[in-house]
């Protein structure tokens, strides 16, 4: 039988190095895996390389991770917001490497990585700083840069809920990263509010189908939902509203 | 004399532009205010990059849900008739062309349509790009939202950018608070005049050249 | 109101134009928009390139647009059945061109075509004849050869279900180069079993996103399907078991 | 004397081969078998490149399903578990080495590992490729089940093939009748003989050089 889940957050980053590639989902907060971060924080590996859109938000996920010095270098489109103080002060620091990225060249260079696409044009960043150094071409009229896949050993990922042979379904735009980097790391390690019986996922409607996972661990429901229901009473961040029937 | 219409007055004017049945993608920022005034009884689809086509306005506070943002990372909701997918998907919409409209806001758009929004090239400013570029060379249309002058009085429509470019010759039309600008071969012409604006004083405040297209449109 | 429906499949293919290249779904007859070669037939364009997996099945369907003579040109990866005499035909008499290319690399460049990439490096076809004259590089230690987009004019597909705004869903391998198709061409046309209401169609299921659709035409259900249930009776081609109950 | 097993046999050795939890392709023809020899108490997963994963085996005359087929057009079913794809991600599946095991037919493979299996190359056939060359390069291991000779008595396995290449340098490991041989730097190592098979009586059949891994492996 084959059984991907495994019992806690611990066991799911078992086994991380040193000096790994890792890759984190979320667009922001919507679909960040904290409780695998905060895992990750706990298992101690440093000096690690992480692929995420952002840079942190707040103190927490990682923001935290960021803050406890375990990062050497991020790949990301947006580092910058109201709320990346974390990141901020590393990068000013000297700290940190960043290597900035279009978001849409950074999706489909997560994508090309899964798919064995050796390189790609992309019309993105033509004629930007962010395209200096790079192989330029004409194609039909149309300026294209050469970008390459961005590949990792692990990703980080966070799903609604996931079976036994790793197949996963998200929730609205929380799936945003999740789906291009299972593809694309040597080893997909995914937390699921819940995991379900095999065969209680609709094969028409699997996004992530469990070739791409090697371990998965529930975590328990978002403070939002209630038996899979939306119940709301919380704020941008999944705090609870004050006042709110908890 | 009336030289400038308010944002508010310029996200209408925009959304006026748009066509029912369009799929639009509306920047970070004050392009975020034309959904405020498109029209009730138009169906017209909002993308927003993070995964979701058929998007909303924002809900009430005790329905905002975290798993549901936009690109900004604001609460929004989704319409019926939406769909979710995933980044690499959502920008492959983009990239392909499929979008009818974006609306951006920019540090400066030249003559010739290239735009700068992403960085002012400040020493020490820590650079985050996002989805701009994508954006800028992903949609049928690129429309410009943005006040004609700095805060300091310097035009943003220029010769040539000085800022760090975030797409080549990608913009379509600029809206600005003084002040509609379509980018053709032979650099800006207008469109629309708000208020007292004449050729003459654009002229001046941008120092550029510019093409009259008011009467053809009238 | 957005309304991508249209009234019959007549009016799903008005204003095909001779010479155009048409994208067509399905892989053998699974997913082969039936209905709708039939009303290009009937429409009459003529020289037209075909892209599709096959080369046509029997004499139904896109063997009978071959065999009326309305092809110049097919871009397919396996023309060859035991059941593609018209195709046969057709190319032993030279009167038809054939690019052949691996099935790979043929989704992979109708993908590029609507993702907006203007060539990729793909390791499929290297050091065959497939690859002759085409530009090879290494990237890491690997060998690759450039591939470009293929797009379309018109695509015509099949899906199971569509709404007004040209959401779709398909039905298990049915599948197949329909979402790819529908991204690439600048004008898609659907063919589905049925139409249903804005909104009944749950957003996290919809496989292709109404911006990718222009006409949705319902031509009813598959005859081994009733109110949506499966219920079989039919051989692989479709047609009715003798005594079976119809 | 026993020279060859038979083709079920074959099948059979191929599927003792396949770990529980492998993600595998079958190719059309004789290797889908292999899927007929798979133990029923492991779960092996079977990927179909016309955009299934967890196929099943074939349904009941009455219960075919012509939206549910294998890349052979040949009706099948799906197990609990099972995920529905479209082309595209389907492939990529394969190209980008998700697969544990890919088992394909063949015309010729070479010693260096060479797989010649779409085309004789023969003047006015018709070529058709499909999935075959995506398969070749496509999975971690990729197999090839065949008779060690041709109907005419010539070898399949070569120094260097004559027939249009598949893929180069791609197969890992060759099942045949007389024997099971994998492709390494220094070309074919027989690694396990059935019957009364020698290393030199096959040396004799197929004209090449072959190392001997047979003791190893006991």
């Amino acid at each position: 039988m084959i059984d991907k889940t495994v019992a806690s957050v611990e066991d799911a980053v078992a086994g991380i190095e040193d000096g790994s590639t890792i890759m984190i989902g979320g667009f922001g907060r919507a679909g960040q895996p904290v409780e695998l971060i905060d895992a990750l924080i706990a298992h101690g590996a440093r000096d690690l390389t992480i692929v995420n859109n952002n840079a942190g938000n707040g103190d927490t996920g990682l923001a935290a991770l960021l803050a406890a010095g375990r990062v050497r270098k991020i790949i990301c489109s947006f580092p910058r917001q109201s709320d990346s103080w974390v990141f901020d002060g590393l990068y000013r620091g000297g700290e940190i490497e960043l290597e900035l990225v279009p978001q849409g060249n950074l999706a489909e260079r997560i994508r090309a990585a899964g798919a064995g696409i050796g390189a790609f044009f992309s019309p993105t960043g033509v004629g930007t700083q962010l395209a200096e150094g790079k192989e330029e071409r004409e194609i039909d009229g149309r300026r294209y840069v050469l970008e390459y896949p961005i590949k990792a050993d692990y990703a980080l990922i966070s799903a609604l809920k996931g079976d036994r042979w790793g197949n996963l379904v998200y929730r609205e735009t929380a799936r945003n990263f999740g789906p291009i980097m299972a593809t694309a790391a040597a080893t997909t390690i995914v937390q699921v509010d819940e995991t379900v019986e095999l065969g209680s996922l609709d094969p028409e409607n699997v996004v992530t189908p469990g070739i791409f996972v090697d371990r998965v661990v529930a975590v328990g429901p978002r403070r939002w939902l209630k038996d899979g229901a939306f119940v709301g009473n919380v704020d941008i961040e999944g705090r609870p509203l004050e006042g709110a029937n908890q | 004399m009336t030289t400038r219409i308010s944002r508010d007055d310029l996200a209408a004017r925009i959304a006026a532009d748009i066509a029912e049945g369009s799929y639009v993608n509306l920047g970070i920022g004050a392009p975020t205010l034309v959904a405020n005034f498109l029209p009730a009884d138009q169906e017209i689809i909002l993308h927003t990059e993070n995964g979701l086509l058929g998007m909303g306005e924002a809900p009430p506070a005790d329905r905002i849900d975290p798993d549901l943002i936009n690109a900004g990372k604001q609460p929004v909701t989704a319409q019926p008739g939406a769909a979710y997918f995933h980044h690499a998907d959502s920008f492959a919409m983009m990239r392909g062309g499929h979008l009818d409209v974006c609306v951006l806001g920019a540090f400066q758009v030249s003559q010739t349509g290239d735009l700068a929004n992403w960085s002012t090239g400040a020493p020490g400013a820590i650079p985050a790009v996002g989805g701009a570029m994508d954006l800028a060379i992903g949609a049928k249309q690129v429309f410009v939202m943005t006040d004609l002058l700095t805060k300091q009085g310097e035009s943003k429509l220029v010769a040539e950018c000085s800022y760090p470019l975030t797409g080549v010759g990608c913009v379509t039309r600029v809206y600005t608070d003084h002040a509609v600008f379509d980018v053709t071969e032979d650099g800006f012409r207008v469109r629309e005049l708000f208020g007292d604006n004449t050729i003459e004083g654009l002229e001046e405040l941008t120092g550029l050249t510019l093409q009259d297209q008011t009467e053809e449109r009238q």
